[in-house]
């Protein structure tokens, strides 16, 4: 008969989401099952609220990003009351007793950490090293993930360029927005004149493309700044016009995949009972200005 | 009805279960004063709202000669030469004078800018018609203006644009007698010019020297259309109440009590130093031309206005703190010279406005009783005759006369022993007046002391048990029965005779 | 002919007396209200009849504008003081996180309970005595401890939402009693109160006053200041109050998930339940049928399952067109 | 002696005549901003006077600020009309999505800017019909219209962020003419024409009797209803101006980043530089002003690199500040 998955996404009009639920619908439609979701802004009462109404029309399993992981064990215990299979997507879970709720997504650290070891690679090639230089740490202090994308960056960097002095990394807080980016960025810059090269990393690609255009706005060579983006979500602006960037490339993630992974498991588990997996993770790709037009303009961009 | 110029033709209006009007026909002449007079609510001011198209009549129809006129905006009877000035003066409080004087109509530079030089030679030809020049700047924001000068504003604004059929709606309810007579050389000389003039007004005497035509309205009825010559006061008010009015200022006793009221070397930003005493049972009368400073005074005495200097008390306890709430806790009420703006709750009913300095007499438990309410109101609304279908009615619906004694009626339920009026009988008709001055008398001998501030000196010599003069925000004087006459008190009150209050404060 | 007469004949002698005794009892624009919302209900109930009129499903309406609602009715008490507060979604931040911190130290729901209530307060106090005293305009001071309060929530927190372990204190967002939610009891209560309040009281009264025209309210011996120092308080307080439900309900103290934005719907919730921002003017029922309105909108997009971007067309679109209607209706009245 | 000639003589005869006279033209509440503002430089000048006060620095300042001053001019506009347009965040997110867009498909930024001022306008006109016809109160009415725009602004993009190669096109965004960048240009170019419109054209006085009190702007003979619909085409043609802007800036159209809150940062720069919700007051150099405040506090909190949670208490605390140390200024003058 007809199954109904639900799926809630704490950001609905970030393109990641965008993708992400797409992928979802794709293969909820697939398999033939009926498929709803719906953006929740952040709200945590909203989550709440949704989840309630979701169970109400009868949705068989549920999907969800979490605006807040705290939300984890509520939840939990409301899809344990309402005995429909839960799936945690992007944001990691954990019932009370702190086991985890099946899980799809990527390691928020490890994915910060291959940035890290991409810019040191970078760094080291840019023969920079008689260069005044410093690294600006764009970061999102509100945003648990954000958080730990940019100390795995940071630590995978010191890691691999050990004289590099800790104190030399500069914290730029941002909105996360690209705006606010450039703006605290021009700022930054503004604020230490005698830095010529800049090395920045972020939560997303929204923070390091601002930092590369303020740069930029501020008249520094392309080759003055090196900064790695996460998602992929700006690669088409980045690098769609061919021309050298200090945008030098991003960790893309296909969120579709997770959108469609966690369908997939969700329907296995109704239809034949299958045991949801703990953890599925999805590893990323790293397009950079070489391989960005070959391999991936067609898909991203419009 | 013929005529070859404006007309009304059997105009009926009804609000709700009030009829307003009530098939009148009038035909207005050129060149000819015609006053419209009735009691609060008669539907003076909503026949004039139909003659300017803020809407329409149920029935009946305006004509211009034998040619039916629809005006859907005020602006179409603008264009067709009528202006109104209208009973509460509207002003735009951040626009200068000049601004507010010519707005609709500024003068272009460029074709889109202000011409601010013209402007203000225009503002200033404006002023000097009406001699203003000494009360306000071109450039000055409306918003500092007291209302006298806000009502002049009101009147500049529709006479500077001409017009064939001017109507004056109440025009000098809040104007000094200096300024009501240069209005009316200016609306003589409009008559000159041929202009056709409706003058509303319960001041009887200004109808008699103005009018060449009188038309009374009663309960929205037109009573009566005939020659000024020969009309007396008290020919009018009769056909206005209905009854005979006289003895308009009796007062049964003269007895006053021990001291009530003392106020010593009061000082704020606009007072200076004024000391005064009254006596239970006292009506002391406080007379002064307009800005002398006789609200201000009033406001200090109530903690309205911050005191710099100077001490009040009641029945020799001091009053404190500044505040209104001490005021009426200390048994002083005050009602405000301008009601639309302090004194009513416009958006509230007749009896919410009422009731709201006796919270304790209209509550159980904390909580509004409203049978209460009403046993303490109706009686009083119904002593005033306040017109209006029940008391739930909303304040800003009612004739302006109407809201006055809403005002009146707040302080009669409040019942305090010092009663501070500031001109409690602007906008109110004949036989209100008549009712509120009986109503002083019986406040003064039930031992109530009264403050009370005028522009109307027979009202002060026909009241006051003694008459401080006021000029520059100082007593010039203080005058006692029997001496208490215009010219006295006119001596007196001329600005020259005080120094002004900033040399004090300086 | 003396009008007061009038008053009791009138009701009897009226041909439409019923109809006209109701429209006076709930007030036009209230009546305009109820239509729209019946008009949301007929599309959404012929859309997903099945679901919507569900006891569960309106239950979970009730459930989803609890928190709303409790903001919604003190928003408009400020407002009709002549007021604006801005600050109240951050300080339902700063109270949940107070709740759960205080839980998650002391073990005791009581003592969170407390917590958010008396910090919700303060912080009301601290918005009061900065527009009365320091004559600040309502909406800038309000924005001003908006920042502040959501800083110190974060600072208390350190950004990390904290996870609450009691159970009975988790009762209060999902237990029941007589077979009704907690939640929906609190927020019949509170409305109960809030009504009785504005409309009944003399303080309430007083409130309408000091909205209509502060210089007619202190002249009439109203202490203007006390007023409205309390009236923030009685904000903060109910935003603490909220707060706590947040807390009860997400099972955690967070400094913005679920409080951000709340300011700006509480605001729609009491103009669309008739508040003008001038002040003077709402009622606690126009208010809660401003957030009936908004909760059965949410409740029927999630259940159509309209995709997200034309969501906010169609709330949009809706939410103007309750007003539409709701004029077109009064106009006629 | 009458009052008025009093004061007018003491104008003349006033040791402080020269102080007055400025005070008079600038206005208190200016004088006061100004006041503030000083005290802010002060304070930032002596933390980081080294970088605070370099030219590249206050050239950062106006960038930083161009966006939100000319939203903050033309919501001073609309203010002053007695309105307010809460659709003016999404406006902007609305046109820069359609002159990127424009852009993609023409390769024209003469296209993109059109299709930017256009739909602003369109936009603007929705508002104005909406409020002025449907008689909806504008709070709600430009609530629901800024859920709308948002909603066509997803759905044209598909919620994607839209790239702009052309350089002709980001010339604006970081192009400079004669030294100085040509969003600084803009900005005072905006600012100029908005001022000598509000301050001194006939149609602007006008906006003043419309909002300070639309009995007499009625009286008067002026179009009320016209005038309404066109202070939101103007509001939204202004927050087109800005999408674009905004588009030159980042390169790109994307509904939501940028654009989002930039509602309230305007109202909050109108009311601070002077503006009263109710309408009829506030001008265009109060609004900028406010918007400098707004610029200079975040650009000396990220000089003197305050953490990110104490800047939101910084940030409240200071404009709440600026407002009180104008008040107190302003009582004594
Ligand atoms: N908008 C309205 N709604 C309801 N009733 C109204 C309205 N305007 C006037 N009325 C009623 O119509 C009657 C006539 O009022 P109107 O203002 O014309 O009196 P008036 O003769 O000008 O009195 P006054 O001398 O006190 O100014 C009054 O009973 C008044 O309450
Ligand atoms: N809001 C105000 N701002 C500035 N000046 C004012 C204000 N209100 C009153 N004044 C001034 O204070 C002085 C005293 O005014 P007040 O109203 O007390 O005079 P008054 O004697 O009561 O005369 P009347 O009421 O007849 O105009 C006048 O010079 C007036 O212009
Ligand atoms: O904000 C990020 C977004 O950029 C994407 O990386 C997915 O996770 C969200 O939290
Ligand atoms: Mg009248
Ligand atoms: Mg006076």
């Amino acid at each position: 008969d007809d199954i109904k998955i639900g799926y809630i996404n704490k950001m609905g009009e970030h393109p990641w989401f965008v993708a992400e639920v797409g992928g979802a619908k794709k293969a909820a439609e697939a398999a033939g099952a009926t498929f709803v979701s719906q953006d929740v802004q952040f709200d945590s009462n909203l989550t709440i609220t949704t989840f309630d109404t979701m169970v109400g029309d009868g949705v068989k399993g549920i999907a969800i990003v979490v605006p807040d992981k705290a939300l984890g064990p509520v939840i939990a215990e409301k899809a344990k009351a309402a005995k429909i299979p839960l799936v945690a997507v992007d944001d990691d879970i954990y019932y009370q007793d702190g086991t985890q709720v099946p899980y799809v997504g990527m390691n928020a650290y490890n994915i910060g950490a291959r940035v890290g070891d991409e810019l040191a690679k970078l760094y080291k090639a840019g023969g920079w090293a008689s260069k005044e230089v410093r690294i600006a740490s764009i970061e999102d202090r509100k945003a648990d993930t954000c958080m730990q994308r940019n100390k795995g960056a940071g630590e995978a960097f010191l890691k691999a360029v050990p004289d590099f002095k800790p104190a030399n990394i500069l914290r730029v807080p941002y909105d996360n927005t690209m705006v606010n980016a450039i703006d605290v960025m021009t700022t930054t810059l503004t604020a230490n004149p005698g830095v010529t090269n800049w090395i920045f990393y972020s939560c997303n690609d929204d923070g390091v493309l601002g930092a590369a255009r303020a740069l930029e706005n501020a008249g520094y060579a392309p080759d003055q700044g090196m900064g790695i983006g996460i998602d992929g979500s700006r690669a088409c602006e980045a690098f769609g016009s061919g021309k050298p960037s200090a945008f030098r490339g991003t960790m893309w993630l296909n969120s579709a995949n997770h959108g469609a992974l966690a369908v997939k498991i969700l329907l296995a588990s109704i239809k034949d009972g299958t045991k949801l997996p703990v953890q599925s993770f999805t590893d990323p790709e790293y397009i950079t200005a070489d391989n960005f037009a070959s391999d991936y303009k067609a898909k991203l961009c419009h | 009805m013929q005529s070859d110029f404006f007309s009304l033709d059997g105009i009926s209006k009804r609000f709700g279960v009030v009829q307003a009007l009530d098939n009148v026909s009038i035909a207005f002449r050129p060149g000819e004063v015609l006053a419209l007079v009735g009691e609060n609510g008669a539907g003076k001011s909503t026949m004039m709202r139909i003659l300017e198209g803020v809407f329409g009549p149920d029935t009946g129809t305006v004509r211009h000669g034998s040619t039916p006129i629809v005006f859907g905006e005020p602006r179409d009877s603008h264009r067709a030469g009528i202006r109104v000035i209208h009973q509460e003066p509207e002003i735009v409080p951040n626009l200068t004078v000049a601004e507010n004087i010519f707005v609709g109509e500024l003068p272009r530079l460029a074709g889109v800018l202000l011409d601010w030089r013209k402007l203000e030679e225009q503002t200033d030809r404006v002023l000097a018609t009406f001699g203003m020049q000494q009360d306000m700047r071109p450039r000055q924001l409306c918003g500092t203006l007291g209302p006298a000068q806000r009502q002049m504003i009101e009147i500049m604004r529709a006479i500077r644009a001409g017009g064939r059929l001017i109507a004056f709606d109440e025009p000098t309810s809040s104007l000094t007698d200096d300024e009501a007579r240069r209005l009316f050389s200016v609306i003589r000389r409009l008559r000159e010019e041929g202009t056709s003039i409706i003058y509303i007004s319960h001041r009887l005497n200004e109808i008699i020297d103005l009018a060449d035509r009188i038309v009374v309205l009663r309960d929205g009825r037109l009573v009566d259309d005939s020659p000024a010559a020969g009309a007396s006061e008290q020919t009018i008010a009769k056909l206005m109440v209905g009854r005979g009015i006289d003895d308009l200022f009796t007062r049964e006793t003269w007895r006053s009590g021990e001291q009530l009221l003392d106020v010593a070397g009061l000082t704020t930003d606009r007072v200076s130093d004024v000391s005064l005493r009254v006596r239970r049972g006292e009506v002391l009368g406080i007379a002064g031309l307009m800005g002398a400073g006789r609200s201000e005074l009033a406001k200090a005495i109530v903690g309205y206005d911050r005191r710099i200097a100077g001490t009040i008390a009641m029945n020799g306890v001091p009053v404190l703190p500044n505040s209104p709430h001490a005021a009426i806790v200390a048994g002083i009420g005050f009602a405000p010279e301008d009601r639309k703006h302090e004194a009513l709750l416009l958006f509230r009913s007749i009896l919410d406005n009422a009731a709201l300095c006796v919270p304790d007499k209209t509550s159980s438990f904390g909580f509004f009783n409203r049978r209460k309410a009403l046993e303490i109101v109706s009686p009083l609304a119904a002593k005033m005759s306040i017109k209006a279908p029940n008391l739930d009615e909303q304040v800003s619906k009612l004739s302006g006369g109407n809201q006055q004694k809403v005002v009146l009626a707040r302080w009669l339920a409040r019942q305090p022993m010092l009663l501070i009026l500031d001109e409690p009988t602007r906008g109110i008709d004949i036989g209100a007046k008549a009712e509120i001055y009986r109503l002083i008398d019986e406040l003064a001998a039930s031992g109530i002391g009264i403050i009370l501030i005028s522009s109307e000196m027979p009202e002060l010599i026909g009241l006051a048990d003694r008459v401080l003069v006021m000029a520059g925000g100082r007593i010039t004087a203080e005058l006692s029965r029997p001496d208490i006459d215009e010219a006295t008190i006119l001596k007196h009150a001329m600005p020259q005779s005080a120094p002004s209050p900033g040399d004090h404060i300086q | 002919m003396n009008s007061l007469e009038l008053r009791a004949s009138k009701a009897q002698t009226d041909p439409r007396g019923a109809f006209t005794r109701l429209v006076e009892r709930l007030g036009v624009h209230n009546i305009s209200l109820l239509v729209a919302l019946a008009i949301l209900v007929v599309i959404f109930g012929s859309l997903r009849g099945d679901v919507f009129f569900s006891s569960r499903n309106l239950l979970n309406i009730g459930l989803g504008i609890t928190i709303l609602g409790v903001l919604a009715m003190s928003q408009t008490v400020v407002i009709v003081g002549g007021g604006l507060d801005i600050a109240v979604g951050a300080t339902v931040g700063l109270t949940t996180v107070s709740t759960a911190m205080a839980i998650q130290a002391t073990g005791s729901p009581a003592a969170g309970i407390v917590a958010g209530l008396v910090l919700g307060g303060l912080a009301g106090l601290v918005n009061g005595i900065i527009i009365t005293y320091g004559r600040v305009n309502a909406v800038i001071a309000t924005l001003g401890t908006m920042a502040i309060f959501r800083g110190i929530a974060f600072i208390m927190s350190d950004g990390q939402s904290i996870a609450i372990f009691s159970d009975t204190f988790r009762f209060i967002g999902i237990g029941r009693i007589l077979g009704l939610p907690l939640l929906v009891w609190i927020l019949v209560l509170t409305a109960i109160v809030f009504h009785l309040f504005l409309a009944r009281s003399i303080v309430g009264r007083n409130i309408y006053a000091l909205g209509g025209n502060p210089v007619v309210a202190r002249f009439s011996g109203i202490n203007i200041n006390r007023y409205r120092v309390g009236i923030y308080i009685m904000s903060g307080v109910a935003a603490g109050l909220a707060g706590i439900l947040l807390a009860a309900r997400t099972g955690s103290g967070q400094p913005v998930s679920g409080s951000q934005g709340l300011e700006l719907e509480a605001i729609t919730a009491a103009v669309l339940g008739g508040c003008a921002l001038q002040g003077g003017k709402g009622t606690i029922v126009g208010a809660l049928l401003g957030v009936a309105i908004i909760g059965v909108l949410n409740n029927g997009m999630i259940l159509t399952s309209v995709p997200t971007f034309y969501q906010l067309l169609a709330k949009g679109s809706l939410l103007i067109l309750a007003v539409v209607i709701a004029e077109y209706h009064l106009n006629r009245t």
